[in-house]
């Protein structure tokens, strides 16, 4: 991890005492730590907001009776410890794995998925320099993990023994992987835009102000390319419209019907962190990242982090807005749209971005 | 008319390819284009024997072409003195032969074809002076005689005493044998061209005026023990085609398994390619060794040998085509005797020989092949008193075997009387005593001539063959002009004479000039 | 002159070649044209012999001309015709019986199915025998000598459906074909020395001793056989009398006067050749054919046989006449003796043709029946008996002179003369015996005796004439005096050899009177023993011929030659042809087939090696082949991953290799 | 032993491990998984052989596409019910001794063969070099592998189609 | 010490004769696939070692890109010929697959 070790003795000089090499490995111990703590604090508040949200778009009030003793919290009200609640129960849930299952196998599944998820994490730039590790292929290695996680979609329909999970692992699986095509292609916008593949200098070459967002460069283009890579991440995260895996209708509850207990919120905490990670992705790409929306005004100290997750969390309001909207999309209509609508629309943003750039 | 030679040669095989497209039914049409190509070569040769000037002894027409220039092989063709009227003999037979030949019923094409194929190997042995294109010739001669034996000659049969015999055992009997000689002749044809120089180029050369010219014989061929073997390979190469004595038993049984035509040609010219070549290339081109001591005498003594032996076999025939089969190598003794004697008569004589051994022996064929037709067989004992019935075929047969037996007054007497004084008046070689031994031969021919006259035509009419029809138009047509050319030869020779003697006697004196071998030991 | 000596030639030639193509469809088959030819051709020999008699010089050559036939460059063959007297006496006799033989043959040969071809074979006969006497060349003489020996054999053999005519003829034929390889043996010695065919060369040469003696007498000799050949001489005699199966005409003028004489014209004609020895061979084969021919015509039954052996033994005579130097002597006897044997041969022909049977047991006491044959018989014998006022009796008489002559110059060779002398007496002896049995006596068969009558004109005018020249024919002396005996000396001989030239020295007188009278006694004898034998029949010719059994049977059957010559000559010949057949076909075609057999016992043998051997190994190959593809199939499992572990397993050994 | 050493043996370990567990388990999932963390592991490597962009492609593709398409190929090729996904090997004798054989081949051939080695060893982000040289240099290949992919696309489609 | 090429062709060369391995031992076809997969990647540390280590004008890398390509083209094929040989054979146990069988 050569470069990785060059950018943390730049920043943690302070450790410099150690010997090189623990250095390097506290370091990354540490960050990794960090991150599943925020992911797992963030997937949290995720489906807190979420039942608040959905029951509020249905006219309902959503969970609001669970407190704790504890005085300052107390007062929040509005039910916000229910996910804490939740997370507690499923963590002292009974685990039960099906006979015949494939224990081993059953067991990895979920910690796969939420590897992909956290590894997704480490590129992204919360703040000027304030990234775990400012890797030059950035948005590329975002890609390439967001692969990973169908990998471990399948293990856990298949080690579930279970023929609806394992249908329904590997309907996902298709769905993420057919999307995966369109989402790319429409960063290869961003890319020929920005002509870089790292993620700082995508945010760098947004700065000033909201104008300069990359989502108004090449009007109409870019706005294509954002659309189409929204709607894709949608079918990647199974949510929304494109929650076929988990129909509860159909297939019972998709892959992890099987699952319970932790590994369960293994699987629930890593939906949630990803739909977090889609978020700060379009906000980094599309939305300026960690530049506020006024030019320089509000640009320093804390304020790029507060940028980046409110850009965040507005991206994830819409994507929940979406999912108690649009009725549930059937299996062939997914694939049309992903191969048929979105590809096509990417390519056009693609082709015209870049005739545009050669203007 | 420039190139006649290459005409002469090649005509025939322009009538094959005449003959090519004709279709297979209708027999006489080939019959008459074979008739009018070989017609042609006759008219060709006609012209030749006119414009042909007997006064000096080179080579006459001569045609000379590049051919393989990377060997030095060149395209050389030419004749004189001694070559004219074996071309004039080529002719006439083929032509006659093609009437003789009428009567062929099976696959007619392909026996006119190779008739005519024969033929022009045959005129280009004559007429070639270049020893790669005369081996050529001498090959390609031999392939259409194999078929034409083979296969319209008599069907094969196994005698009694367990030998198969017939026209295929025949073929390849009188192929394997001329075969075999023919290889030692290539022997010698290369040795010459490896060690003779070519005068103009330096380089080797097969160009046999050249080979002739001794100044031109280098390398091996200076060592005399080597020129010795040299002539002896070619030596046996000729003797087995003229065919001399111990080489001989293919000659009977081609004959008699050959149908009437092809042992004509067989009899009438191919035969006078062995003592042809001797003439043509050893002779001239290994002089020296030809006069060695032991090969002189040796050829003198075969010749006496195939005289005697010839005739007194031809007496315990059976079969008038085996006795006059036997007869032509009796005659051929006589040629080979007259040539050992290196007198200016003798090689006339013996030329003159084989010219009108020629057309004797062809008359006599022709007049088997008559009676054949009709009594479909050949046994002597099995006529008797035909003169009766057809005395205009009595008369004829009478002609040719008074000719056979060299009835002064026609052709051969001529000849065989001049090869005899020529090699008793040798003086290069004491070879009285063979020929006085060797006159004995005549009595013996006429011994069996007339006897097999005598059982055939004399004494009562063998009622069997009561109706025999006699002898027909057609085949008198063939028979007429041989027995003019024999008698008018034999009453006045000048005519042929005068053709040969020019070059021959010159051909005499070169050999004669050859200084001695200075061989020791066996000198 | 030569333009008539060309018209002789060409007259009978001429006739031969029309009578052979149109014989058939002439009027009476053309007979008149071939008798009408020789009759003009007489006339001119006739008008040559005047003039030759009329120039009376001796050996004169009175015309003689050449023309080039052929030539080989250096030497030239040339064809010449010459006429000297001995030319102009023998044309006058051959024309004459010939002419004669043909008149007589119209008679005689009338209603044969072959009229015409008979006419045509004398025209050709004829035309040979004058080419024989006319031409000037050796080798001239040698076409013309076989040309004859040719047309006896078609004459002899005329009635060829008879086997014994044509075996006759044959039998004529070959031996005269022996003959005539002596006589081209000596003409290939003279040429090869003189390097011409003339006479005049040779003799030429001859005188300038361009021939050593040996090679001379050499020559002599075997130009002598030759004749002896032609002439029927002692061992080549045996044809003549088997010639008798053809046609009496035939023999008449063939076996009588002409062809058989051609062998003494030779000797006569090249006589300065021969030399002391060839001589005196001559002489010693003359006295012995002589006497044995004359011994057998005693017991001959057949007419026409007895007449043959008579004239076997005065031709003997006429080969002692010139062999003992008689020059003169032996070829008047040839002249003399022509004419009467003709009238002979004629007669007895007459008498079969009456008769129709050669037998003379069927014959006797045709004397009433046939005066005229009968008396020119009686004087044609007493001719040739040597009875002295008729021609026969001068010329016997001569060469008995000069056979005693000989006699006397070299002693020791008296017997020729006894010998002659004998047979003289014995030819009068058998020439009576048969005169007595055909003529005289009671005929034998008395149905052939009523028939018998006499012949016809055409066949008795011909015996008449013949009969006046039987009895006178020339007076001796111009005879003598036109043909002398030639000598070398004509030739710039240098030393000429001292021959007795039967001239008027005393010897020769001497010898003469004594030949003379004992010539005639010896004669006179045999009439007389032949009329007690045969006339009175006081001593009967079987008692004797019983009581000399074996010597009857000698005699019977001719000394056995036939037989000699058959077991030892013929069949020796065949049996060596059929030896040499056989050889030929068995040895050296076996030789040839086992050679081909050898080498398909050898490639049969390869063929079977290679069948077992080399196709074993094949086999074999092909065997270890499959056994390993068997081995090797299992490899094959199909799974393609077994393939990939043996490839793999190919890489190591082939680095493991590399690396050493 | 600065961090770079370590860290190619633990991704060196990993691999192995990982590569040893998919070749020897008898469980194709298993094997699956394997294969799954040996690409990781090699990701690694690449990154340690400061080939940054290739880790990531390896991660993309092999990850990403080529395993998910082997545990289809698994699932598909298993009777749903039967889960037992046994799979036995065959020959192990022999392969065993010649991969051996060739192991040893190949270390030996490494071992010997005397490496030209460059001398800077300092690290570079590659991607817009392998981008450069992609568009100018390989531009052909370039286009080819396009053409092959889309090949592979077809014909695989094709093949597999239930007909 | 120092890590040196050497290692990193020495991993390679292991992993190589791993994959090599399970390509010639198992039976199940997806299993081989994964071996080949194995061998692929192999090859491709070996060049980017070179890449890295001899030239270093990265042509290794683009190399090492290319296979990457192809490996993945191969593997759909593969896998489709594996998915048609289950559709005939009803297995896909390779040792089953001998109908090549000689």
């Amino acid at each position: 991890m050569p470069v990785l070790n060059a950018n943390l003795t730049l920043q943690a000089a302070q450790f410099a005492n150690l010997p090189e090499t623990l250095q390097t490995i506290l370091f990354m111990v540490l960050g990794a730590a960090i991150f599943a703590g925020a992911a797992a604090v963030l997937a949290l508040v995720g489906v807190y907001l979420e039942r608040k949200i959905s029951a509020h778009m249905q006219d309902r009030v959503g969970p609001m009776e669970v407190n704790t003793e504890i005085p300052v919290l107390k007062n929040i009200g509005h039910g916000w410890a229910q996910t804490l609640a939740d997370a507690l129960k499923l963590l002292i849930k009974e685990d039960i794995v099906p006979a015949e299952a494939d224990k081993k196998l059953h067991l990895m599944a979920p910690f796969i998925v939420f590897a992909a998820t956290l590894a997704g994490f480490s590129v992204l730039p919360f703040g000027p320099g304030l990234v775990a590790s400012d890797l030059n292929v950035g948005l590329f290695y975002i890609i390439a993990i967001s692969s990973f996680v169908v990998i471990g979609i399948i293990l856990a329909g298949w080690s579930s023994n279970n023929k609806w999970s394992l249908l329904g692992a590997m309907r996902s699986a298709a769905q993420i992987v057919s999307f995966e095509i369109p989402a790319s292609l429409a960063l290869l916008v961003v890319i020929m835009a920005v002509g870089s593949l790292n993620l700082g200098d995508i945010v760098a070459a947004q700065a000033g102000g909201i104008h300069k967002w990359l989502i108004w460069w090449y009007p109409p283009f870019n706005i294509l390319a954002f659309f189409v890579f929204f709607v894709a991440s949608l079918a990647e995260l199974n949510r929304a419209p494109f929650d076929m895996p988990e129909a509860e209708s159909e297939i019972v509850a998709g892959f992890h019907t099987e699952y319970s207990g932790m590994k369960w919120a293994m699987f629930f905490l890593a939906e949630y962190a990803n739909m977090f990670l889609v978020g700060v992705i379009i906000a980094t790409l599309f939305l300026g990242g960690w530049t506020s929306p006024f030019g320089d005004f509000l640009n320093s100290g804390p304020f790029p982090v507060f940028w980046v997750t409110l850009k965040a969390f507005i991206v994830i309001f819409v994507q929940i807005w979406l999912r108690w909207t649009l009725p549930r999309v059937r299996v062939d209509q997914l694939m049309y749209t992903s191969w048929k609508v979105l590809t096509p629309f990417a390519f056009v943003a693609m082709v015209g971005a870049g005739i545009w750039m050669m203007l | 008319m420039d190139n006649v030679l290459s005409w002469i040669t090649f005509l025939p095989v322009v009538g094959i390819l005449a003959i090519l497209f004709v279709p297979k039914d209708n027999k006489n049409t080939v019959r008459i284009i074979a008739a009018v190509f070989t017609g042609l070569q006759l008219v060709l040769a006609v012209w030749i024997y006119r414009n042909f000037d007997s006064s000096t002894s080179a080579i006459q027409f001569s045609e000379q072409y590049k051919w393989i220039p990377s060997f030095n092989i060149d395209y050389f063709m030419g004749i004189d003195g001694l070559s004219v009227p074996m071309v004039l003999l080529t002719a006439f037979l083929s032509f006659i032969c093609i009437f003789a030949s009428w009567g062929i019923e099976k696959s007619v094409k392909g026996y006119f074809a190779m008739f005519l194929l024969l033929d022009a190997g045959m005129m280009g042995v004559f007429c070639s002076l270049d020893f790669f294109l005369f081996y050529i010739f001498w090959e390609v001669m031999l392939l259409p005689m194999y078929f034409l034996i083979g296969i319209w000659g008599s069907p094969s049969r196994t005698e009694e005493d367990g030998m198969v015999r017939g026209g295929p055992y025949a073929a390849i009997k009188f192929f394997l044998y001329t075969l075999f000689g023919s290889i030692f002749m290539l022997i010698a044809m290369l040795v010459f061209y490896f060690n003779v120089s070519d005068p103009v180029t330096g380089g080797h050369t097969f160009n046999m005026l050249h080979l002739m010219d001794q100044a031109n014989h280098g390398g091996v061929l200076k060592d005399f023990d080597v020129r010795l073997l040299i002539y002896a390979a070619l030596f046996l190469g000729f003797a087995i085609k003229v065919p001399v004595f111990p080489f001989h038993t293919w000659l009977p049984d081609a004959h008699v398994e050959a149908p009437t035509a092809v042992s004509v040609i067989l009899a009438g010219v191919l035969l006078k390619m062995g003592t042809y070549g001797m003439l043509r290339i050893s002779f001239p081109m290994l002089p020296d060794a030809m006069k060695w001591k032991y090969f002189a005498y040796g050829l003198a003594i075969l010749g006496m040998i195939n005289i005697l032996y010839g005739a007194l076999c031809a007496m315990a025939q059976k079969d008038l085509k085996k006795l006059v089969a036997y007869s032509s190598i009796s005659h051929m003794g006589i040629v080979l005797l007259g040539m050992s004697g290196l007198t200016s008569l003798g090689m006339n004589g013996a030329v003159m020989q084989m010219f009108n051994h020629g057309t004797g022996t062809a008359m006599l064929f022709l007049l088997v092949g008559v009676i054949y037709d009709r009594a479909h067989h050949r046994q002597i004992d099995g006529f008797g008193g035909l003169a009766v019935r057809m005395p205009i075929f009595a008369a004829m047969m009478s002609l040719a075997f008074f000719a056979g037996l060299g009835l002064p007054g026609l052709s051969s007497f001529i000849s065989e009387a001049f090869s005899f004084l020529g090699a008793f008046g040798s003086e290069t070689f004491d070879l009285r005593l063979i020929t006085v031994v060797s006159t004995i031969g005549i009595i013996i021919t006429a011994g069996y001539f007339l006897w097999t006259f005598q059982r055939m035509f004399l004494g009562e009419l063998n009622p069997k063959y009561a109706e025999l029809p006699e002898i027909n138009g057609r085949e008198l047509f063939t028979l007429v002009p041989i027995g003019i050319l024999v008698i008018v030869l034999g009453v006045y020779p000048a005519p042929l004479l005068d053709l040969i003697k020019t070059s021959l006697n010159e051909l005499v004196e070169v050999v004669k000039a050859a200084e001695a071998p200075t061989m020791l030991g066996l000198h | 002159m030569i333009t008539n000596a060309i018209l002789i030639l060409l007259l009978p030639l001429a006739a031969f070649v029309v009578q052979i193509s149109f014989g058939k469809r002439l009027p009476r088959k053309g007979d008149w044209l071939s008798t009408g030819a020789m009759f003009i051709a007489l006339f001119m020999a006739l008008s040559i012999l005047v003039d030759a008699i009329s120039t009376y010089e001796s050996n004169k050559v009175l015309a003689a001309q050449t023309w080039e036939w052929f030539s080989f460059g250096s030497v030239h063959v040339t064809f010449g015709i010459v006429i000297d007297n001995l030319t102009a006496f023998m044309l006058f006799v051959v024309t004459l019986i010939s002419a004669l033989v043909h008149l007589y043959s119209i008679g005689y040969m009338h209603g044969d199915p072959r009229y015409s071809r008979y006419f045509a074979y004398l025209g050709l006969f004829s035309f040979s025998m004058l080419g024989l006497v006319l031409v000037d060349n050796f080798l001239g003489i040698y076409v013309f000598w076989e040309l004859v020996g040719l047309s006896s054999y078609l004459l002899i053999g005329f009635w060829f459906e008879k086997d014994s005519a044509s075996n006759a003829g044959k039998k004529a034929f070959i031996t005269n074909r022996i003959g005539d390889v002596g006589m081209f043996a000596a003409i290939m010695i003279l040429f090869s020395t003189f390097g011409t065919f003339d006479f005049d060369g040779v003799f030429a040469g001859v005188a300038a001793g361009g021939l050593s003696d040996g090679w001379l007498t050499a020559a002599g000799i075997l130009l002598f056989f030759g004749a002896i050949g032609k002439s029927a001489q002692f061992p080549l005699h045996v044809w003549l009398p088997d010639a008798m199966e053809g046609p009496t005409p035939v023999s008449a003028l063939i076996h009588a006067a002409t062809m058989v004489a051609a062998g003494v014209y030779m000797v006569g004609r090249t006589f300065v050749l021969y030399s002391a020895d060839a001589l005196f061979f001559i002489a010693v084969i003359g006295t012995i054919t002589a006497f044995m021919a004359a011994t057998i015509a005693i017991v001959q039954k057949d007419i026409k046989r007895v007449l043959a052996y008579s004239t076997i033994s005065q031709l003997g005579y006429m080969m002692v006449g010139l062999g003992t130097g008689g020059y003169t002597a032996g070829l008047m006897h040839l002249t003399t003796h022509a004419m009467f044997k003709a009238l002979l041969f004629l007669g007895s022909g007459s008498v079969i043709h009456a008769v129709h049977s050669q037998e003379m047991d069927d014959m006797g006491g045709l004397r009433k029946k046939m005066p005229i044959t009968f008396w020119t018989f009686l004087i044609a014998t007493l001719a040739l008996s040597g009875v002295p006022p008729l021609s026969g009796f001068f010329s016997k008489d001569a060469i008995l002179a000069s056979a005693l002559e000989y006699g006397m110059r070299h002693s020791g060779q008296m017997w020729i003369f006894v010998i002659m002398l004998l047979s003289a007496g014995i030819t009068a002896f058998y020439m009576f015996r048969l005169v007595y049995m055909t003529f005289f006596g009671e005929p034998a068969d008395k149905k052939k005796y009523d028939h018998a009558h006499e012949s016809p004109l055409t066949m008795t005018l011909p015996l008449m004439i013949l009969a006046v020249f039987s009895i006178g024919t020339f007076s001796w002396g111009w005879f003598e005096h036109l043909i002398s005996k030639p000598s070398l000396a004509a030739y710039g001989a240098v030393a000429a050899v001292a021959e007795h030239g039967g001239g008027h020295d005393d010897v020769a007188h001497t010898a003469h009177t004594i030949a003379m009278i004992s010539s005639i006694v010896v004669a006179l004898s045999g009439i007389l023993l032949a009329t007690t034998v045969y006339y009175w029949k006081k001593i009967s010719a079987e008692t004797w011929g019983s009581r000399l059994k074996p010597l009857y049977n000698l005699l019977w059957n001719k000394y056995y030659f036939d037989e000699l010559y058959a077991a030892t000559i013929i069949s020796g010949t065949l049996w060596k042809s059929r030896f040499l057949a056989m050889f030929d076909l068995r040895v050296i075609d076996g030789v040839v087939n086992g050679v081909g057999r050898l080498t398909a016992g050898l490639s049969n043998v390869s063929g079977k090696v290679d069948l077992r051997v080399v196709d074993g190994l094949v086999n074999l190959v092909g065997r270890i082949v499959a056994y390993a593809g068997a081995r090797l199939r299992t490899l094959q499992t199909g799974n393609v991953q077994s393939y990939l572990l043996m490839a793999l397993f190919a890489v190591i050994i082939l680095f493991v290799i590399q690396q050493f | 032993m600065d961090f770079t050493n370590i860290a190619f043996y633990i991704f060196a370990a990993l691999t192995v491990g990982s590569a040893g567990v998919m070749v020897f388990h008898r469980n194709v999932v298993y094997s699956a998984v394997g294969l799954l963390f040996a690409f990781f592991g090699v990701a690694g490597i690449y990154v340690l052989l400061a080939a940054d962009f290739i880790a990531i492609v390896q991660i993309l593709i092999y990850v990403g596409g080529i395993l998910i398409l082997l545990l289809f190929g698994v699932m598909l090729s298993q009777k749903l019910t039967k889960v037992d996904v046994r799979t036995e090997s065959m020959q192990l004798v022999p392969a065993v001794v010649v991969v051996g054989g060739v192991l040893a081949v190949l270390l030996l051939t490494i071992s010997s063969t005397p490496w030209k080695l460059a001398g800077s060893l300092e690290y570079e982000p590659t991607t817009k070099a392998i981008g450069r040289l992609m568009m100018t240099e390989y531009l052909i290949p370039f286009e080819i592998a396009s053409v092959l992919l889309l090949a592979a696309l077809i014909g695989a489609a094709y093949i597999a189609r239930k007909n | 010490m120092e890590v040196g090429l050497n290692h990193y062709l020495a991993l390679a060369a292991i992993l190589f004769s791993l994959g090599l391995f399970a390509v010639v031992t198992k039976k199940n076809a997806v299993t081989v696939l994964m071996g080949v997969e194995l061998i692929l990647n192999a090859a491709n540390i070996n060049f980017v070692a070179f890449a890295r280590f001899i030239d270093t004008d990265l042509d290794g890398q683009i190399i090492a890109v290319f296979v990457i390509v192809t490996a993945a083209a191969a593997a759909a094929v593969a896998l489709a010929i594996v998915l048609n040989l289950y559709e005939r054979l009803k297995s896909i146990n390779l040792d089953e697959a001998d109908s090549l069988a000689g």
